[in-house]
């Protein structure tokens, strides 16, 4: 069983592009590390709940379980030099891009050793060396990033290509569609990535967008539809994208995906979807699930073996909260650092260019 | 009766909607939801769908719509979910908000209210925890005011609804659940007029929004400490109640401003400057201003914290000022 | 010859919709009106142009010549109840809503007398009382304008539409895409027109939008595409384009069209395009030349009654021209009038409420 | 050799170019046009599409593409047309120009230049007489000069170039015909620093872009009346050159500030601010500032003259000052 063939969950839609076949190569150990690294997501972003509830994490707090199959299916199909930006929803595409759970944790609890220093929070995220470029709070502000990280990959002739997600509820912001058209006037290497969770925040994709295929908003751009529960769709469909990028300039990829938990932490996430839909989606698409199901399909590997990964994950998990709790809070002096890059001599530039005229009580 | 600070506002919206069948409401998630800080709560449900609209993620448009719609002479109060996000519609805000009424020779007139919270607390970090009365300021034709009690909220409220400019309403994430008796009547509070929030002799403190509050934390500690403070809660952010303002001025000669802003920009920087213009032979000290640092707000609680004005800060302030 | 029947120029070319017929009505009062108001249009225009090398308008000057047909065609099909909104090439506008010349003239010139008291200049015309909303001179900003206008319109249940023009330059800007989401969404009668000149500025459409064809770029609202150098077609369109968003919410209309003048005064107009496609436009699809062979062809006036109309118009802008210059230059105290509506006592708030302080040198 | 102001910004631009292969330029027609007051004029055709980008009428996502490929190293130079289109980029220049080296901690640099025409003149009516100085100037992380001859513009634009951080430069619409003798040897103006006009003992004017040309009228006439003022320009928006402003507060203890932004929220304002902060001690009369008036630019001449500072007011300001 060296290369296993598996059809995705449904056939992808095209928009003004014929799309890839729903036959995926995959491997046992990429199921297996599939299955390992979206549990480890998963158990992440719930203990980040826990340490929200116990008061160790405040602030806005946006957790990604339920789509973990597009942050994994998506590396899966690329390299690091490729690079990714997203929204506030960063936690999962950070470790996905190699960041460690103790950066997670400490960022989230605001400590020194965070990935951000403790200063950016949940929502900034960001990973320079692998082509994580955050970890944006305003919706829909990191598209026009994104098109510009597409511009420098093809003015330095890099032949890479950069991925840039958003929400349904962004995807109604005017800047996209003028990134967009710059970027298929350029013919950037951009993957618009909207991973349609069906709300932002409390309102329903249909109560926001006149037309919520978002594969298809592009208009003059081609698009596709995925099944974003599916992390062997997504692979397929990212793959498949990063090719036609290179040639064709931008597509858009919609990924059909589903959040559990409420928008933040202050939404129960209830009130404006059912209990059904969601315990629903929990039963019949859930990303981890699905892959389980394929291990144990194909015998790759036993029920026990599983939960004894889930069980390592547990651990593992357990081990960062508890490195990261030790991290110090950062230093009253970071409040002045990266105000400004360094080289007038100051750390922070005040009404003083000579110095820092600030006094903490 | 009793109410907090979000509930009173709410009641604010809620009067002005039944005096006036053009005043609508517009913005994200404030009607089926209710709004993030509930100030539409049960709005929607009251008044139906065409007068709380539910906006898609969309400030730029949706502000200008606004505006559009006050053209014709709709009073639409626009929420920003958060006030940093009207960064996206500053345009709309500048220069059709603002200059409308101006480049039209006085044909045209912006009715609208721009409403939502702002300030530094809860480490929402950088995004959201925006001062944008700094950057509105010197947006000419726009008046600002700033709530800090329910009382006033209210008040501010309805007379913003009332007025026939473009007024922007601030509200601050960490005062949202103050509670106050306010009338039952109706009430309005001048959109124009600073508040006498504890008269003093010695020397004026000027201040808003969530300010206010360490301000009286302070002031506590000074007269302890044997001072006689002033606060004034200036409210009106632009243009400034210099009336009130002046007379304390003329009365304790010394001044202390405290502002969420940070220093550069800031309000406190302009308020000191209409103090040296107009009051000048009064002062027997030089008027101080105590900011927020100029930095983006970062999100761990320890540096939140030091980003704005502590209460010690202002004890020290004061007494260095009465020296 | 009461009511006559002409077919337009080309047939219309609709995007989600079945366009209307070719076939459209008029009579020989009409189409003498079309010809002496756009007759007025041009005259206006290149006396503008004149007063500007004269140095007596300053600024910007945007010129409308060569696209009077869509102001026209669009008046003929509406009413003052209805809404006209657009950017800053807006003389015409103006006068199709039933402005005077000596308005234009006196605010092009800066005099008391102007349509906005001098104080908005050429890109600041209005007339509320009969539907003209400006008038603006950021691009693409007068568009969700428009659209708060329809929506007010609804509010009252008027049974009126808003048409909101704007370039084809302007048709990249996001907020277009954001207003009309919303408009769909709320079933708002609003027509966005857009005047496809060719140019935006020095940049011609395909180098500033990937899809020029700005009737489909709705994407998921209809459109239609018109050729706004036939005012019967324009008339035809508008028409049809009211009916439709009255009943089903939003509609583009491209109008196929050419200005004749540079972008703004200090644009020769000719570093970007050819000479000959400058000459082929007006020698081919002139608006007013197409309206002056319809009448004579039909022997509605013979070719002199033409030319004394023209003459006719020509003393007429004459004589506005003279009085807007007899019209004073604003007050001193005008400066402070209409910063903010009165009613605390004073014209401007300052730092002071009670009073203005400002001292004139 | 002789340069006009907008040939002295092409000098700079080119230079940078041909010393830095990531230097770019992005702006609406700023490539085959050659740039609405010619600043990039010939650019393309010597770099190419790839370095010199004609973009669409979208300056909030070319503003923000701008910045991701700074992100990526490029040193994207940004022109807005007119400065103020750049109200509709404003939230990228605040939150992802100015916020983002400090929520990442540090990780991110963004090496972008923002720069394009701005300020009162040639009756171009309100949307397009912007100072967006006091706008911008309450960014944290963002550097701002305003040059105001050919040899600062020059030596402003390459040094913008070569900072790590974002740096917005203010052009004038009135001053890109100036004509100077420039150095023809490579050189830099530091971006921090403010500028000796004319040395004086008696009293300090600051001022910055256009207003230094009303002041030096002012100055001449000044003179003759027996006068001996220090004109200074700022240049540096921000941060402010404490330093020489500084040394000269301390020797002529007077100051007075002339600006083109109008006086609410202002660089004045917290010009003004930071000296009573620190040189309130050497100060033997109140810090004075002219400003435009709190009101959108009318298109008349009349009233567009009306709106700024004129030289007469300065000379009395002084006379003021100095009695
Ligand atoms: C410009 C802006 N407007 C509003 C918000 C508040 N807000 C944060 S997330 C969100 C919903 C976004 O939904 P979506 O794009 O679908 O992403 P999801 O949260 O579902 O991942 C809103 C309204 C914001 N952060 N920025
Ligand atoms: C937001 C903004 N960006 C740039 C400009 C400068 N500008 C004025 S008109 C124009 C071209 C617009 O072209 P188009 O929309 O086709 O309209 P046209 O002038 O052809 O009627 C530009 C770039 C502006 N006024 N506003
Ligand atoms: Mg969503
Ligand atoms: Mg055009």
């Amino acid at each position: 069983w060296t290369v296993l063939t598996i059809e995705t969950s449904i056939p992808f839609t095209g928009h003004r592009i014929d799309p890839p076949s729903r036959s995926v190569d995959t491997t046992r150990k990429e199921l297996l590390s599939f299955f390992r690294d979206m549990a480890r997501m998963r158990r992440m972003e719930i203990s980040a709940d826990s340490l929200y509830k116990a008061k160790l994490i405040r602030g806005f707090c946006h957790l990604y379980d339920g789509q973990e199959a597009v942050a994994i299916g998506m590396e899966a199909a690329i390299t690091k030099r490729d690079s990714i930006i997203t929204a506030y929803r960063d936690h999962c595409t950070f470790l996905g891009r190699g960041g460690t759970l103790v950066e997670v944790f400490s960022e989230l609890m605001g400590r020194r050793s965070g990935c951000s220093k403790g200063k950016g929070g949940s929502m900034h995220f960001y990973k320079k060396e692998a082509g994580f470029y955050g970890g944006h709070g305003i919706v829909g502000a990191q598209v026009p990033l994104g098109c510009g990280l597409a511009f420098a990959q093809k003015y330095s002739k890099d032949e890479t290509v950069t991925f840039a997600l958003y929400g349904d509820g962004a995807a109604n912001q005017g800047q996209l569609f003028e990134a967009l058209n710059i970027s298929a006037l350029w013919d950037l290497p951009v993957i618009l990535v909207c991973e349609n969770n069906h709300y932002g925040m409390g309102t329903a994709e249909w109560r926001a967008s006149k037309s919520p295929a978002y594969y298809k908003r592009g208009d003059y751009v081609p698009g596709l539809k995925v099944d974003g529960m599916d992390v062997l769709a997504v692979k397929q469909a990212c793959k498949f994208a990063k090719e036609h990028v290179l040639k064709n300039g931008p597509i858009i990829l919609e990924m059909d995906t589903y959040r559990y938990h409420g928008h933040s932490m202050s939404d129960p996430g209830s009130t404006y979807r059912t209990r059904d839909e969601i315990s629903g989606v929990r039963q019949e698409r859930d990303p981890i699930e699905r892959v389980r199901k394929l291990i144990l399909t194909y015998e790759m590997a036993c029920a026990s073996e599983l939960k004894d990964i889930e069980k390592e994950i547990r651990k593992e998990v357990d081990e960062a909260i508890r490195q990261a709790k030790e991290s110090p809070m950062p230093d009253p002096f970071e409040l002045f650092t990266n105000v400004y890059v360094k080289g007038y001599g100051v750390e922070a530039l005040g009404a003083d260019r000579k110095e820092v005229k600030a006094f903490l009580p | 009766h009793e109410v907090l600070l979000f509930e009173a506002l709410r009641e604010g919206l809620e009067e002005e909607m039944d005096r006036d069948p053009r005043v609508c409401i517009m913005g994200e998630d404030v009607g089926h939801y209710g709004g993030s800080y509930k100030v539409t709560k049960g709005l929607a449900e009251k008044y139906g769908d065409l007068r709380v609209l539910d906006t898609p993620i969309a400030e730029n448009s949706f502000t200008g719509m606004g505006i559009g719609a006050a053209m014709m002479g709709l009073r639409p109060v626009v929420e920003g979910m958060n006030m940093g996000f009207l960064l996206l519609a500053f345009n709309q805000i500048s220069n059709n908000c603002g200059m409308l009424h101006y480049t039209s020779g006085g044909q045209f007139t912006i009715p609208i209210v721009i409403r939502g919270p702002g300030g530094v607390g809860r480490q929402l970090g950088a995004e959201h925890s925006q001062r944008l009365e700094s950057y509105f300021q010197s947006i000419p034709g726009l008046q600002m005011v700033a709530c800090s009690t329910p009382y006033n909220a209210k008040g501010l409220m309805k007379a913003a609804i009332r007025s026939e400019n473009p007024v922007v309403l601030f509200e601050h994430v960490l005062l949202y659940n103050l509670k106050e008796r306010i009338p039952d009547e109706d009430y309005i509070c001048c959109l124009e007029e600073a508040e006498m929030v504890r008269p003093g002799e010695q020397v004026t403190i000027l201040t808003y929004s969530r300010m206010r509050y360490h301000v009286m934390q302070a002031a506590k500690t000074l007269v302890n400490k044997g001072y006689d403070p002033e606060v004034i809660d200036i409210r009106s952010l632009k243009p400034f109640d210099l009336y009130r303002i002046g007379n304390s001025v003329k009365k304790t000669h010394r001044v202390l401003i405290v502002e969420e802003c940070m220093r550069t920009g800031g309000i406190g920087a302009s308020l000191r400057a209409a103090i040296i213009d107009n009051f000048w032979d009064y002062l027997d000290a030089p008027v101080m201003c105590l900011s927020s640092q100029d930095v983006p707000t970062p999100y761990a609680g320890t540096l939140e914290d030091w980003t704005v004005v502590q209460p010690a800060q202002i004890v020290a302030a004061v007494e260095q000022l009465c020296q």
